[in-house]
């Protein structure tokens, strides 16, 4: 690692140069938009941002590594076939929110650093999927994090700039965790390779491998800071703040793309075998996934219900990546992306459905509906959708009671998209008919979750699909959303509609309490005096000087002088003989 | 006729020709001052060369030897001594000129400065180059009524008073001066200092003589605590009569302390006396710095620095004497407090001719009025900043060469309180000039009176003494070798 | 030589002159006994064998000192408007500048006692006598052996009378030096002064050509001389010179400017002051001749003080 | 050429700084053609240099001071780093300066002691002995007071004044230190290991202690920091100069070579002051941090930060494993170029528009935005945001602290980043949200004033992005350390 | 121990300068200071010409004597210098003594 291997021409990478192309140019698309004549109308770059990424992922290159040792401490990039997937479905994901906010966004606040946030959060978020590198990786989860800010303050209302300000802090938190937990795993493993890292921290104790303590500790701080951007229950109070602040198209890539680097960072990082470890994300996972749809039902703003909706989904994929480390099983890590695969597509659609409520009227607002309740059903899981297949992979990560729990997940998962659907409906409709570039992603990304698992299958599952055909695994898939139903309906029943009043949860439930108390810290330290010396005083050192010039007073006179005199030959003969 | 005889000729005698020329013609002062300087700077560049080349000189005055005659001796030390004293008093002349210009009519203080200050060098280099108890007597003795005269030169009733207190003083050292050469001559039968070297035991007789000689010189270097009459009479005088006395006539009778202590009465230097003498300097040190912090008018600062720093010297006697001398750290005790006597001469002077130029400008020397002289007076600031330095003992200057030589004498000698008092001396010099200078880079008062001008080639005077200071502690290598040639006791070697 | 009862006695009056003078009350007194302890010093150094001393001494020592003392005095009571009384009590700083002053004088009788035995330069001097150019060997140490001293000692006189010129009030310079004639003509002292003039010059002058002989020279006869000057003036006779005057200045100078450039011409012997023996008797005469002459004026001007401004006249 | 050349780079500063005293104030052109003069010909050298050292050449000069003593000039990979550093910084800050300042008075003086402050920190990178190391760190602090009391008002004197009191008794407990140390051993020089031990361990670890305190003050160790924020009196390149290119470093220098080449690692591990060193630059670290986010003046804040920052670099050298000096050596090079952004750009909000306070900044985006941007990149840079220069040394260090078992040390990072995104976010979130109260555009001109801030805004993206390159900061650091102190 | 002359003076020296010494410090008047002075003085010259004349087969040693004579000009020089100050610091301060010595400034003895 001290010594790279040296470039012939500097820079310039080694191995396929393609990879390195995907995360530039958004970045060139980016600074594009501070070009004077692009300044103006800068959304319209967006859709060309992602479009590399989405060819990599659709060329589907053999494992592959890119290296490029002048840049950060030595770029590694690979291809895998994870990392691939979830790069195109963020890519998808990206493209579409960047055609539906060049509709979207008529009239947008400074588009010119929306654009180029934008941008720079793209490049952050397709880089999490190609780092082979702690560093790169490390920069590229910095970059979707960070630059993402910039998404959630882009409305600049009070309320967007109190759930950026608590998304920052968050975010920044969640880094610093990140960089130690890191650091300890580079220095355990002497390396920057993520295969590396991962392995020191499982490793025996002995001569040269991390203590026991420090393996825990790195751990921690690395569940911590992916689960922050995961959204892991508690860390999760920014994404029902931060969803609803942000323009719809941000919402999407948010709860769609964004949080996935969190999954993908827990997977590519967290060792396999660590068993505690495992049981414990298996744990907060499921109770995550609970709670988070508890939550989710006492609010009323669209994008905050699908926020606790997403809170509440990836509590599931947490619970079988926890599984997976657990039972050191790398094919329910697999699986957890593929669930997340199907998430960021259902959910990218739902975000942006939302936008799309306000402009739709008559049949194809019924239609809207349609999809979402159908959107809705293949996210709990109902078969025939991309999301029973979803749930499906996961399944044999689980057993006894944990499996029951994941299926009867699918419940609280169709509750709160019911919510949604509920709400959605009573949305007041401001425009005729939506434009082309706002429905069409919309489409396109629901196609994408209920189709796109059906040929993935193959890539992700060595099991056949007519595994999923089984009577089992309809009614698992089935009876969740019936009880659901049947639930929404009693609650909606006329007799009790209107009565249920849930408790009064803020969006983002503990937020205002923890920000409340971190207001009152950072004010506590900031009238803190510390006692900085400050003795530099003339007073004081002439208070030293009193006696001397007492003295000095006192020799003046010749008959003390004088007689000092003689005393000091007496004395010097004394000293002397 | 050799070179040495020429040299010592005109080091000796130009001094007091040029100022019984200048009694002779009163108006000529200052043209008989440049005469003085030219021909006494001749004669000292010849006596370094040839010191340099052929080590100490040595001449028998009228060609009669010790113990009949009196010797001159130039050895390095005395070379540099009269060196820097040829610098000093160029640069303190040079700014003299205008205060003490010849005129129309004869002035009384333009008349008396000038051979006043001709005497006052011919007694400092007499005294230099004596290498006879007695002959320093009479060479002290119109040193001392010289410098009394420069310090009543003003005229005043305070500065007769200090005067006259300084002339108490002056007269009880010169008496107990007296008395032990006296004693010396009796039990010995000479004055010589090589033949006294060999002469002086340990009897009652050298040991009276040697505490009445160190009494009597100590009162006239205003050693702690014989220093009350210094601060009145140095601040009293006019600026060029107090560089001269604060820079140069202290030095002198620290000179034949020297010259006592280590080439006359090398074995009665009892580890008690060099004690008490380096006690006395580390407690001048401190406490002339006190005072000096407290000091609301610039010469008055300077003056009590002077107290401070003198104690400086006196730290050559732990270091360099007695069981000492022989050890290898001697050398660099010995030359750090010589590197010191002359720093410390040529950036008091220079201090001290900042002052006068600042008084000439505002008409008083109080340290308010001080403010924002630097716009005023931009060299003469810079120059009393670069003499700040040398006091400070900070690098690149010849008292941080003093200061760095006597420190790695001191912990050689595993005496470090020598090094950490005078780290502590430095701090407060740092402490007591940074008032005056602070001051003078202040912004000026609105409503204070514009300074008068002063010219610029009158403030390169003190800049050049303050440069020379600087200079000394660059190029320390060479007066180091230089001072080393003849030095008593061990053979001259590096630090080790 | 054994101590007689002359010498012991001698002595006591001495230590009783000498304690009268340092610690009687009144100065006047002080300054009278003063003058008499200065001649019974003279005294001791007849019985010392030092001619030379006894005269110098009698001359300057209490002579000019005690003219020096008692117009001081006497200038100083009429300017002074108050007297310090000394002190009535005795504080501690008394009693302890006593016992220190006892100490130092029991160490220094002790280191007298334990003197070692003398090493005299008795015979030095005498074995360079015959090369130094003056028969009376104390001239010898004076103005061969030991000249720079001599050298250096002129110049402090002169170097004593800047300081006392400098002393003078700004408007007063250039004036006649202060001492005014104080007798009425006829007095005693006027008739004196008409008297002595001539004899003093003629025994100042025997001082100095024997000086080089017998015991006598530069210093006793210049003190001489001056005595004649200052008691001219005092009569009334003359009038005290200006300090600017060039004459008065040129023999202030001249004697140690001569002495100085011999002392310079030393040079081209390799040395510095030397005088040849082939020369150095009419040397040492010619340097004692304006020696003399400088030293007599410059004890005048030190008795006359600084010149006074002319409207107090 | 050997000997010439340390001294070559040493007159292209001295020569200036002693002659620009002598022009006159009108005379700007020969002023400033004499200072970019020299900054240019030093960096000629420099990269000269740095080509050659590379390559293996040693450069080395004497002087004989007094026998037995000499004043040495060595140029080593370490010292070209420093030097390197404040080449370039000198020249970007005289470009600045010079607009900065236009027709302002007092400007000989200045520059001239500006260029004498560069001379005495091209000293102490090329010192080859304590001594000269000690000589020219006295000469820093000499030239440097006249700059911090450049504006002479009253603020500005007691900055001066606090300065000194600190900066002068620090000198004296290096002097002691030194003097100590070579009264044991005789001269020390770096490149040559002196032994030590002839001293006992308890005054080893007094002098190293000596060796702190002196240090310490420089680079602004807590409770010796006290000048710094005070010294904000002065103009902006003056804090320029106290942060990026000398004072401090000047100080995190010192402590590597002491740390590395005076009494070398395995002693200091012996002696067990590593630790001691390391916990004292972590209070520093976080201590600076709270007082920053309790500031309500930008420059004061920056300042704080500084205070934070440097000790890094100490820490780093502290921790005495090669990842950690790795890190410490390359953040005094991104410190640097973080820090002299900041102080570029806060110069440039107060000549310009007199924004001072933090609650000023309010919608100066807009306003001022290369300036902004610039302000934004370097503190960013600050908080250690990846791929920014302090990210780098940030793990470097981290790593560094495990390897040498002070894991402790990554909670230090840790909750310094927090505290440095504190104390910086809110001063971006005003500059970026807030709500402008002059909607006037007050000009980034002239060029000289901003092109430096871009240029070193820039670097310090460059400097943490192209970290692996060869010619990088980092790279150099590594190469500093595998050559020198590795065994 | 027979008492020689020479012996005898120079105890006699001794006592002077012990007298003299204290008549010197102790004196608030200036003059009375420059008397004892005097004293003291002689009663150097007075111990170094006994000492001299300790060799009475030699006679006095004619260096000392020459010494001493130089002593004694020098002595009046310092003695015509300090009186001419002392007159004229009492013209300006109306008074003999220096303000140090004055009664009046003097906390120790504030008798009236």
């Amino acid at each position: 690692m001290m010594t790279p291997e040296t470039a012939v021409i500097p820079f310039w990478p080694q191995g396929p140069v393609w990879p390195m192309l995907v995360l530039i140019w958004p970045l060139l698309i980016g600074a594009l938009a501070g070009v004077p004549g692009l300044r103006e109308k800068p959304i319209r770059l967006l859709p060309l941002a992602p479009l590399p990424a989405l060819l990599l992922a659709l060329a589907r290159p053999a494992d592959a590594t890119t290296q490029a040792p002048d840049v950060l401490l030595g770029v590694i990039l690979t291809t895998d076939t994870l990392g691939l997937t979830l790069l195109g479905m963020t890519a998808a994901i990206w493209l579409a929110a960047g055609l539906y906010a060049i509709a979207y966004m008529k009239a947008p606040r400074k588009p010119a650093v929306f654009t180029g946030f934008w941008c720079l959060t793209l490049t952050g978020n397709l880089g999490v999927f190609l780092a082979a590198d702690a560093v790169t990786f490390y920069v590229s989860f910095a970059a979707v994090s960070l630059a993402a800010y910039f998404l959630v303050v882009h409305d600049g209302t009070p309320k967007a700039l109190r759930a950026a300000r608590i998304y920052i802090a968050l975010a920044i938190f969640g880094e610093a965790m990140l960089l130690i937990g890191f650091v300890i795993a580079i220095a355990g493993s002497d390396s920057l390779a993520i295969a590396d890292l991962r392995a020191t921290l499982t490793a025996p104790a002995g001569e040269g491998t991390l203590h026991p303590a420090a393996q825990g500790l790195a751990i921690a701080l690395i569940i911590i800071g992916f689960g922050l951007k995961a959204g892991l229950m508690p860390l999760h109070l920014w994404l029902p703040l931060a969803h609803p602040a942000a323009p719809t198209p941000a919402s999407a890539v948010l709860s769609g793309a964004i949080v996935k680097a969190g999954i993908i960072g827990l997977i590519r990082f967290l060792p396999e075998g660590a068993v505690d470890t495992g049981v414990l994300l298996m744990v907060i996972g499921l109770a995550s996934a609970y709670i988070a749809v508890l939550l989710g039902l006492t609010q009323s703003n669209l994008k905050a219900v699908l926020a606790y909706s997403t809170v509440s989904q990836m509590g599931l994929v947490i619970a079988v990546i926890g599984a997976g480390i657990a039972a050191s099983d790398p094919q329910a890590l697999l699986a957890a992306g593929y669930y997340a695969m199907h998430h960021g597509f259902a959910k990218a659609a739902l975000f942006l459905s939302v936008g799309l409520l306000a402009v739709t009227r008559g049949g194809a607002r019924i239609a809207l509906l349609a999809g979402i309740a159908l959107l809705g059903a293949s996210v709990a899981g109902l078969p025939g959708t991309g999301g029973a297949l979803a749930k499906a992979a996961v399944k044999p990560a689980f057993d006894g009671f944990a499996l029951m729990l994941v299926t009867a997940s699918g419940i609280g998962t169709s509750l709160i998209l019911l919510r949604y659907l509920v709400l959605g409906a009573r949305v007041e409709t401001q425009a005729p008919h939506p434009p082309a570039l706002m429905a069409g992603p919309v489409i396109a990304m629901g196609l994408c979750a209920l189709i796109l698992p059906w040929i993935l299958w193959s890539v992700f599952d060595p099991r056949p699909l007519g595994y999923l055909a089984g009577v089992g695994a309809l009614i698992d898939g089935i009876w969740p959303i019936l009880v659901a139903l049947l639930i929404a309906g009693i609650a909606l029943s006329p007799p009790l509609a209107g009565r249920i009043r849930g408790p009064a949860i803020p969006e983002g439930d503990i937020a205002a309490p923890l920000e409340r108390g971190a207001i009152r810290l950072i004010r506590a330290v900031t009238e803190m005096e510390p006692p900085v010396p400050q003795a530099h005083e003339w007073r004081r050192v002439l208070r030293v000087i009193a006696p001397a010039e007492a003295l000095e007073r006192r020799l003046l006179p010749w008959r003390v002088s004088g007689l000092v005199i003689l005393a000091l030959i007496i004395v010097v003969a004394l000293a002397s003989a | 006729m050799t070179a040495s005889a020429l040299a010592l000729a005109l080091i000796l005698t130009a001094p007091l020709f040029g100022a019984l020329a200048a009694m002779l013609m009163g108006r000529r002062g200052p043209a008989i001052a440049l005469a003085t300087i030219i021909a006494t700077a001749a004669g000292t560049l010849i006596l370094l060369v040839i010191i340099a080349t052929e080590g100490a000189v040595h001449l028998a005055i009228g060609g009669w030897e010790a113990p009949l005659g009196i010797q001159l001796r130039a050895d390095g030390l005395a070379g540099g001594f009269i060196a820097t004293t040829a610098l000093v008093m160029g640069a303190i002349l040079a700014v003299a000129a205008k205060p003490f210009a010849g005129g129309k009519t004869e002035r009384r203080s333009a008349y008396t400065f000038w051979p006043l200050a001709l005497l006052l060098w011919g007694a400092l280099n007499a005294i230099f180059l004596s290498g006879d108890l007695f002959n320093l007597y009479v060479g002290l003795e119109l040193l001392t009524l010289v410098a009394v005269a420069l310090v009543g030169i003003e005229g005043k009733r305070e500065t007769l008073a200090a005067a006259l207190r300084y002339m108490m003083f002056a007269l009880m050292g010169s008496l107990l001066y007296l008395l032990g050469a006296a004693l010396l001559y009796a039990a010995h039968g000479t004055l010589d200092i090589a033949l006294l070297a060999e002469r002086v035991g340990s009897a009652p007789g050298d040991i009276v003589a040697a505490a009445a000689i160190t009494g009597g010189l100590a009162a006239k270097t205003a050693l702690f605590p014989f220093h009350a009459w210094l601060p009145p009479a140095h601040s009293g005088a006019p600026a060029p009569a107090s560089a001269m006395l604060s820079g140069l006539v202290p030095k002198a009778s620290f000179y034949i302390l020297l010259r006592f202590w280590f080439e006359a009465a090398p074995d009665l230097a009892g580890s008690g006396v060099l004690m008490l003498l380096g006690g006395l300097g580390a407690f001048a040190m401190v406490y002339g710095s006190l005072l000096a912090l407290h000091q609301d008018r610039l010469k008055l600062i300077i003056a009590y620095s002077t107290v401070a720093q003198l104690g400086y010297l006196f730290f050559i006697f732990p270091l360099a004497g007695g069981e000492s001398a022989a050890q290898p750290w001697a050398a660099g005790a010995w030359s750090g407090a010589i590197f010191h006597a002359l720093s410390h001469a040529m950036a008091k002077a220079s201090m001290f001719l900042c002052a006068g130029l600042i008084i000439e400008a505002i008409g008083h020397d109080r340290l308010p009025g001080m403010k924002g002289i630097v716009r005023a007076l931009p060299m003469t600031v810079f120059a009393f900043a670069l003499a700040a330095i040398t006091l400070m003992g900070l690098p690149p200057s010849g008292g941080f060469t003093a200061k760095y030589l006597m420190m790695t004498a001191s912990f050689a000698a595993g005496q470090p309180f020598w090094a950490l008092m005078l780290i502590l001396a430095g701090l407060l010099a740092a402490a007591y000039l940074y008032r005056p200078l602070a001051l003078a880079f202040a912004l000026p008062d609105e409503d204070a009176p514009a300074p008068k001008a002063v010219s610029r080639a009158r403030q390169f005077a003190p800049l050049a003494l303050a440069l020379a200071a600087i200079l000394l502690g660059i190029l320390s290598a060479a007066p180091f070798a230089f001072i080393q040639i003849g030095r008593p006791g061990a053979a001259v070697e590096g630090l080790e | 030589m054994i101590a007689s009862i002359f010498d012991l006695t001698l002595c006591l009056v001495i230590l009783a002159a000498a304690g009268a003078a340092t610690l009687g009350r009144d100065a006047f007194m002080a300054v009278v006994f003063y003058i008499v302890y200065g001649i019974l010093i003279a005294m001791a150094w007849l019985r010392l064998g030092a001619i030379d001393v006894a005269l110098a001494e009698a001359a300057i020592g209490a002579g000019l000192t005690g003219v020096l003392l008692l117009a001081a005095l006497a200038r100083v009571a009429r300017k002074a408007g108050k007297e310090p009384a000394s002190a009535a009590s005795v504080p501690a700083t008394t009693i302890a500048t006593a016992l220190a002053a006892l100490v130092i004088t029991i160490g220094i009788a002790y280191a007298f006692l334990t003197l070692p035995e003398p090493q005299g330069l008795q015979g030095h001097v005498a074995e360079n006598l015959a090369a130094s150019g003056a028969e009376n060997p104390v001239t010898a140490v004076l103005l061969n052996f030991r000249g720079w001293d001599t050298l250096l000692e002129s110049i402090v006189l002169l170097a004593a009378l800047l300081g006392i010129w400098t002393l003078a009030q700004d408007e007063a310079w250039g004036g006649r030096a202060g001492l005014r004639h104080v007798t009425r003509p006829g007095s005693v002292l006027a008739q004196f002064g008409r008297i002595l003039p001539p004899i003093g010059l003629l025994v100042g002058v025997y001082l100095v050509w024997a000086g080089s002989k017998q015991p006598g020279g530069a210093f006793q006869g210049g003190t001489v001389l001056a005595a004649v000057w200052i008691v001219t003036i005092m009569a009334g006779l003359m009038q005290a010179p200006r300090v600017a005057d060039r004459a008065l200045r040129a023999a202030l100078v001249i004697g140690p400017v001569i002495f100085l450039a011999l002392a310079v011409a030393g040079i081209f012997a390799g040395a510095f002051l030397v005088l040849p023996p082939a020369h150095a008797g009419w040397l040492i005469l010619a340097v004692e001749a304006v020696l003399t002459l400088s030293i007599a004026a410059t004890l005048a001007m030190l008795v006359f003080g600084p010149p006074e401004p002319e409207e107090k006249r | 050429m050997t000997a010439l050349l340390p001294v070559l780079i040493l007159a292209t500063s001295l020569i200036p700084a002693v002659a620009t005293f002598f022009i006159a104030q009108e005379n700007a052109g020969w002023r400033n053609a004499l200072n970019l003069g020299g900054a240019l010909i030093k960096l000629g050298l420099i990269l000269y240099m740095l080509i050659a050292v590379a390559g293996g050449t040693l450069y080395e000069a004497r002087l004989e001071f007094v026998p037995g003593l000499y004043l040495l000039l060595r140029v080593d990979a370490l010292s070209l780093l420093f030097v390197t550093l404040s080449a370039v910084l000198w020249l970007l800050t005289t470009i600045y300066a010079i607009a900065y300042f236009g027709p302002k008075p007092n400007l000989s003086r200045f520059f001239g002691f500006f260029s004498l402050c560069v001379f005495a920190t091209t000293g102490i990178a090329l010192s080859g002995t304590l001594v000269t190391f000690f000589i020219f760190y006295e000469l820093l602090t000499l030239s440097t007071w006249p700059l911090v009391v450049h504006k002479q008002d009253d603020k500005s004197i007691i900055a001066g004044r606090s300065y000194l009191f600190y900066a002068l008794p620090a000198s004296g407990a290096l002097l002691v230190a030194i003097i100590w140390l070579e009264s044991a051993t005789g001269p020390i020089e770096f490149a040559r290991a002196a032994d030590l031990r002839l001293l006992d361990d308890t005054s080893l670890r007094i002098i190293f202690a000596l060796f702190v305190a002196g240090l310490g003050v420089k680079a602004a160790l807590v409770p010796l920091h006290g000048w710094l924020p005070s010294a904000m009196a002065a103009p902006a390149p003056v804090s320029a100069l106290l942060h990026a290119v000398a004072v401090v470093k000047a100080g995190a220098f010192g402590f590597v070579r002491i740390i590395y080449d005076v009494f070398g690692i395995a002693l200091v591990a012996e002696l067990r002051v590593g630790l001691p060193l390391a916990m004292l630059a972590s209070v520093t670290i976080i201590f600076g941090s709270l007082r920053a986010l309790q500031q309500t003046e930008i420059k004061k804040r920056l300042a704080y930060s500084t205070v934070s920052q440097v000790s890094y670099i100490v820490l780093g050298a502290a921790l005495a494993g090669p990842y950690a000096v790795i890190g410490g050596l390359a953040h005094l090079v991104h410190q640097g170029l973080m820090k002299i952004t900041l102080f570029f750009c806060a110069g440039i909000f107060d000549e310009r528009a007199g924004i001072r306070r933090i609650d000023q900044l309010n919608g100066v985006g807009a306003r001022m935005p290369f300036t902004s941007v610039c302000f934004s990149l370097g503190a960013l840079g600050m908080i250690g945001l990846p791929p920014l220069a302090g990210f780098v040394s940030k793990i470097y260090i981290g790593i560094g602290g495990i390897q040498s078992g002070a894991p402790w040390v990554i909670g230090v990072l840790a909750a310094s980043t927090l505290l440095n995104a504190a104390y910086f976010l809110p001063m971006l979130y005003r500059i970026w949200f807030g709500e402008a109260q002059d909607d006037s555009r007050p000009g980034e001109r002239p060029f000289g004033i901003i092109v430096p801030a871009v240029i070193t805004g820039l670097a310090s993206i460059a400097v943490g992005l192209f970290a692996g390159w060869d010619l990088s900061p980092l790279a150099w650091a590594t190469l500093i350390v595998e050559r020198d102190y590795l065994p | 121990m027979v008492l020689s002359a020479s012996l005898l003076y120079g105890l006699c020296g001794a006592a002077l300068i012990g007298l003299g010494l204290y008549g010197f410090v102790v004196h608030r008047r200036l003059i009375r200071r420059v008397l004892a002075f005097n004293v003291i003085g002689s009663g150097i010259f007075l111990l170094f010409g006994a000492a001299a004349y300790r060799d009475p087969v030699a006679g006095s040693d004619p260096v000392p004597q020459a010494m001493i004579i130089t002593g004694i000009v020098v002595a009046l020089s310092a003695t015509a210098l300090a009186l001419a100050l002392i007159v004229a610091h009492a013209r300006l301060a109306r008074s003999d003594a220096l303000p140090e010595d004055d009664r009046s400034g003097d906390p120790d003895e504030g008798r009236p």
